[in-house]
């Protein structure tokens, strides 16, 4: 089944064919990159001082996150895990969301009204059925917006990938289901999750197309994604995306990867580090250079020190406060177990 | 009014529902047949198949797709076929039907009703049998209601359905046809956490809900002839469910009956039970007994009588709690 | 992906090829499925008259269930459903106790010793998996028995299925997954079950083989199961074998197939009846006549008659003994209900 | 003897159990990482690739594969990631692993062990705090054990390997490194359904399992400097419950206060309450209590601390009790 995985940027900066997007695009594109791996250097920081209760780099998936999530309108839905924080803050949930979550606080998973960004799903799996229910319903509002879910070459070994997929094709949902296989789940190699050739492959057992793109690169993905999102609000069903890419750091910060993989590895594919290949197309059409460069990562880190700002200002949920986002109002069981803990405290 | 059977009255809330286009039904079998019991009969016919819908077999996906929906902004129905068959689900309901109000403080919400044909008594096959309210009780972020009467199967499910929260919908399926009674017509509800008193009496509470009502009333009957009054008191919503009513009758009468078909261990009566004594313990003029299933796989037709708690079971605790 | 269906028989009883099996062997098989459809028009009866409390009626599948289970060594396992009462009483699970179970008696879950079939699964789905447990064990204990799973069409979309096809894969267990496409679960046909062509083309998800046979040729599904059985005794691996047949009866003798579907459907199905063109390959081929067929009738009748009295003799459970069976010796609070049902009754 | 964590008693346990060629362990990262909490760190190396498995990330395949497993005669050990990942497999556990015994009356078993890491008190991200061990006590058919102690990690583990029946094995993550002790080497068992007195005492009863028994243990010693006598009990298996301990010291002290980490409503606690009262109803000079989690998600790591009972909370309940 397998065939070369779609490509329009090499790893050396030339691209093949024509421009799939206008310049400008695509420096935007780049730059969304560099403040997508900034964040997640300060957040890698930020666990080790022990400042996030958790945190799950995605280093090395900055093209697939980001060039999937470009490819999407402002009506459209994203329901992610907890590796994509690039793609969700190019959606517009606010970074700082990002970041207060990963502090070990609820009011992170509250995106701006307006932002169709979900709380990034903790579990593997469970997930992607709810990009599919909530296409179904645009559908049946008579809208024509579309919903993305991403999720990793893991979560396509639960039960609920497999309904999530017969769902989106049986009823033909305006749904895309985008999967960045990085290469691990934990310390699971891809070759030990599935013994088909790629994931992609899995589409054809719903009937749904199915294409492996080169996940470190922007531009293949944005327009895979992009034709993919298109066929969908044409109501012509959904798409299943493969985006080859790499893991570079550990699982996540509690995670320690000289266990089962080798670093040789690691090696190779820092050589297709995804930011690279932008940067150097970028330099040799003369859109971008060192001081483009330096000023990105200037305004990043400015961005990022506020975002960490804004999310450290925020002060713990109360007692109170744990009972009251579980119902709309509190049942009286609720307001029963509040008064204990008032009364006698923890 | 209509003279209807908790199926119809069923099929009636659920044909109000659907008037609002937020509204839709999904589930196996639900539109081409009906449903296996018939509750959403003519429904698809009336509403369109866009509405009415037959999904593939996949609990966790009929709970999941219908959660999204839910986040969209509709308010969708999920009918399970039986309770046995509900497991699939129970990740999505846990993890995310009951949590994601919380998990974004509000900004998104999940108001879908999750209808679930449960309880014994009709010699039906393995799984067909199955009381696991007391897992849904437990489980946070989620309303559990489960009617005993045609009115009230009416009233609850079109509040269930106007809840802005996920409502587990338990109908009792050996109630389904075995009563008629007079139903208003048009929309009506029946407010989530109110108990209902079946009949008043001065001796012992007995707390029952779903199948079990009718034979708690049964058993009050009996025990009336012999001059023992009996307080029937059905739940009508387990969460939440109706503390002080429970509560008040049995500072009144001292003494407390807890009545389901579903396995004793750590069933729900155990909750009413732990709740009653905190409130009303110095009352208490015996313990309070438990009549429920045991704690084992509900037994195939053959012994399956061995297993439902009946009339005389509970006029048997009810002896034994005047005893105490 | 589709291709035809694997044939060897035609409907009219023309031979395609060699002979798959001796002719002997093939008059076994024949009798084999008269007993079957005996055994499933006596089941259906009963539960007309009431004395079973369900019944899920396999007319139509016989071909698929004999040709199938006749594939496997008194060593392998049959794990299958509902529906599979021939399969399961051709691996030696007595009728009676197939009769048993249906009066709604625990002890028809009882086969005798040495007879490795599993009660049938009542639930949808869950069963599969553990026929690649049951098939790794053996493996793991040095042992060449192969497992086989049946499961209807329906049963594909539930995310076990998935679960069970990927493990199986990627652990090369002897499991072999036998579908019995039947055109409908319950009132969806296969066509709103699954947007792909064949249910076979889901293998390709898992980097297994998948095939599909006509299932109503006793000799193609024989020939298939028994290569997949070899292909997996031989440690390369599962199979993936959709059996094209058809649900005559309706879904179980509750069920009302009148409300979806068409009963020139049934018809031309009927055409095709599985049993029929074995017959009329044996009798061009001189092995069968109409003696023969009335001796294998009634024979099958009386076959009949015993389990049907031998399971009808059992007296029903009592109170004690159904607490005798949930663990190996009842728990404390077991023996304190059945202390209690033996004092108040029920 | 060794002195060993809890992590470490159970690598033992699992050392000791795989000896057994019928024993596999299998489950997500347990060979090649250890194990997320590194439980297993080493067996893989040990006992090879075949026996101790890492499976893709599915768990209702891990469990259903084990039982598989286990009906053709095997001990599979699965152990799924954290509690909160737990409910993918539910369906199999209660529709299989606690049924087959019953379905084919003896013919078939499913003597397996699903480890499952839980509870809270470490501030880790959503699903990885949970306790939802009311919910496997619900399900007939299963053991269900919770060792609070490294001796009775080891000794519970290797008799849940032993058991012929299904055991859901749950281990208090926050003790996996918290205590160390002294376990003796080799084999040995403690045996399932045996109450540890942790602390004898004269004024109350408090009933605890899991990481729990620890804050129980700290509210007696304070309680003990101001002249309360409190005694407790640390229950290590939940099904059986060792029902005659727990009765026998309420009998004594009249008061008794139970504590769990999981929801309060039809929280394992409501059963031991119900429990009580039914035997000891005369014996009781005050309403039982019960420190419970909340009927809320666990709170992430910020406000954690709102929701986890501690030494303080079960010391207002002991003190509330002996007013009572
Ligand atoms: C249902 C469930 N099971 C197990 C886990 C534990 N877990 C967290 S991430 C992970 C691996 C997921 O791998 P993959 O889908 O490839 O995503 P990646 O982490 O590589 O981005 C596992 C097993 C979980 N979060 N949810
Ligand atoms: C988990 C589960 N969900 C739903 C059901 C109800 N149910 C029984 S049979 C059936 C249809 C199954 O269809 P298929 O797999 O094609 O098998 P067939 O009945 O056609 O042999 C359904 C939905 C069930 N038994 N188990
Ligand atoms: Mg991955
Ligand atoms: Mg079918």
């Amino acid at each position: 089944m397998s065939a070369e995985p779609q490509q329009l940027l090499a790893p050396d900066g030339t691209l093949h064919g024509d421009l799939p997007l206008p310049l400008g695009e695509i420096s935007r594109l780049y730059r969304a990159m560099v403040v997508a791996r900034v964040f997640d250097g300060k957040c890698s920081a930020m666990q080790r001082q022990g400042r996030l209760a958790t945190y799950a780099p995605y280093e090395g998936q900055e093209a697939a996150q980001i060039g999937a999530a470009s490819a999407l309108e402002a009506s459209d839905w994203l329901v992610a895990s907890y590796r994509d924080a690039a793609a969700m803050a190019l959606r517009g949930y606010p970074w700082s969301n990002l970041i207060l979550g990963r502090t070990g606080d609820e009011r992170g998973g509250h995106a701006p009204e307006g932002v169709r960004v979900l709380p990034p799903s903790i579990t593997v799996g469970g997930h992607m059925i709810h990009a599919v229910g909530i296409a179904w319903a645009e559908r049946l509002k008579g809208t024509d917006a579309v919903a993305l879910t991403m999720f990793g070459d893991g979560a396509t070994s639960e039960g609920d990938f497999h309904e999530a997929m017969n769902f989106a094709a049986v009823f033909a949902t305006p749904t895309v289901f985008f999967c960045q296989n990085n290469g691990w789940a934990i310390s699971l190699p891809t070759s030990r999750q599935t013994a088909a050739e790629t994931i992609a492959d899995k589409a054809v057992g719903y009937g749904m197309t199915g294409l492996v793109v080169d996940g470190n690169d922007v531009l293949a993905v944005h327009e895979a994604v992009r034709r993919a999102v298109s066929t969908a609000r044409a109501g012509e069903g959904p798409t299943l995306i493969e985006a080859l890419t790499y893991r570079i750091g550990p699982h996540t910060t509690t995670d320690d990867p000289g266990r089962y993989r080798d670093p040789a590895e690691v090696e190779s594919w820092r050589e297709r580090d995804p930011l690279r290949r932008v940067r150097r197309f970028l330099e040799t059409q003369g859109a971008w250079d060192e001081d483009a460069q330096a000023a990105a990562e200037h305004d990043a880190g400015l961005e990022a020190e506020a975002a960490v700002a804004a999310a450290e200002m925020v002060a713990a949920l109360d007692g109170d406060e744990i009972f009251s986002a579980m119902y709309a109002v509190p049942t009286i069981h609720l307001e029963e177990q509040r008064a204990r803990l008032r009364r006698d405290g923890r | 009014m209509a003279d209807l059977t908790v199926a119809r009255a069923l099929t009636d809330a659920l044909d109000i529902a659907l008037a609002d286009p937020a509204v839709v039904l999904l589930g196996e079998d639900v539109g081409a047949t009906g449903g296996v019991f018939r509750v959403s009969d003519g429904l698809r016919e009336a509403h369109g198949p866009d509405r009415v819908i037959d999904t593939p077999v996949a609990e966790s996906g009929i709970v999941g797709a219908a959660f999204g929906m839910a986040v969209a902004g509709m308010r969708p129905i999920a009918e399970i076929q039986f309770m046995g068959f509900s497991y699939p689900a129970l990740d999505q309901v846990i993890n995310h039907v009951g949590r994601v109000r919380n998990r974004s403080r509000h900004r998104f919400t999940a108001p879908l009703v999750i209808r679930i044909p449960y309880g014994a008594g009709i010699g039906a096959a393995e799984h067909h049998s199955e009381s696991a309210e007391a897992i849904y009780t437990h489980i946070p972020g989620l309303k559990v209601v489960v009617p005993s009467t045609p009115h009230d199967a009416k009233g609850l499910l079109l509040a269930a359905v106007a809840d802005d929260d996920p409502v587990i919908f338990l109908e009792p399926i050996r109630l389904y046809r075995a009563v008629r009674a007079e139903v208003p017509e048009g929309p009506f509800t029946v407010p989530i956490g109110a108990a209902r008193l079946v009949v008043g009496g001065e001796d012992v509470t007995v707390v029952a809900y779903g199948a079990m009502v009718r034979e708690a009333e049964a058993a009050a009957a009996e025990l009336a002839a012999s001059g023992t009054s009996v307080e029937v008191i059905d739940l009508r919503s387990l969460v939440p469910w109706d503390v002080e009513a429970v509560v008040e009758s049995v500072r009144r009468t001292g003494r407390a009956v807890i009545v389901h078909e579903a396995p004793r261990t750590t069933g729900f009566g155990a909750e009413i039970v732990a709740t009653i004594q905190e409130h009303a313990l110095y009352s208490l003029r015996a313990p309070i007994e438990r009549v429920t299933g045991w704690d084992t796989v509900v037994p195939l037709r053959r012994a399956e009588h061995h297993y439902v708690p009946t009339r005389a079971a509970i006029a048997a605790a009810v002896v034994r709690a005047m005893e105490g």
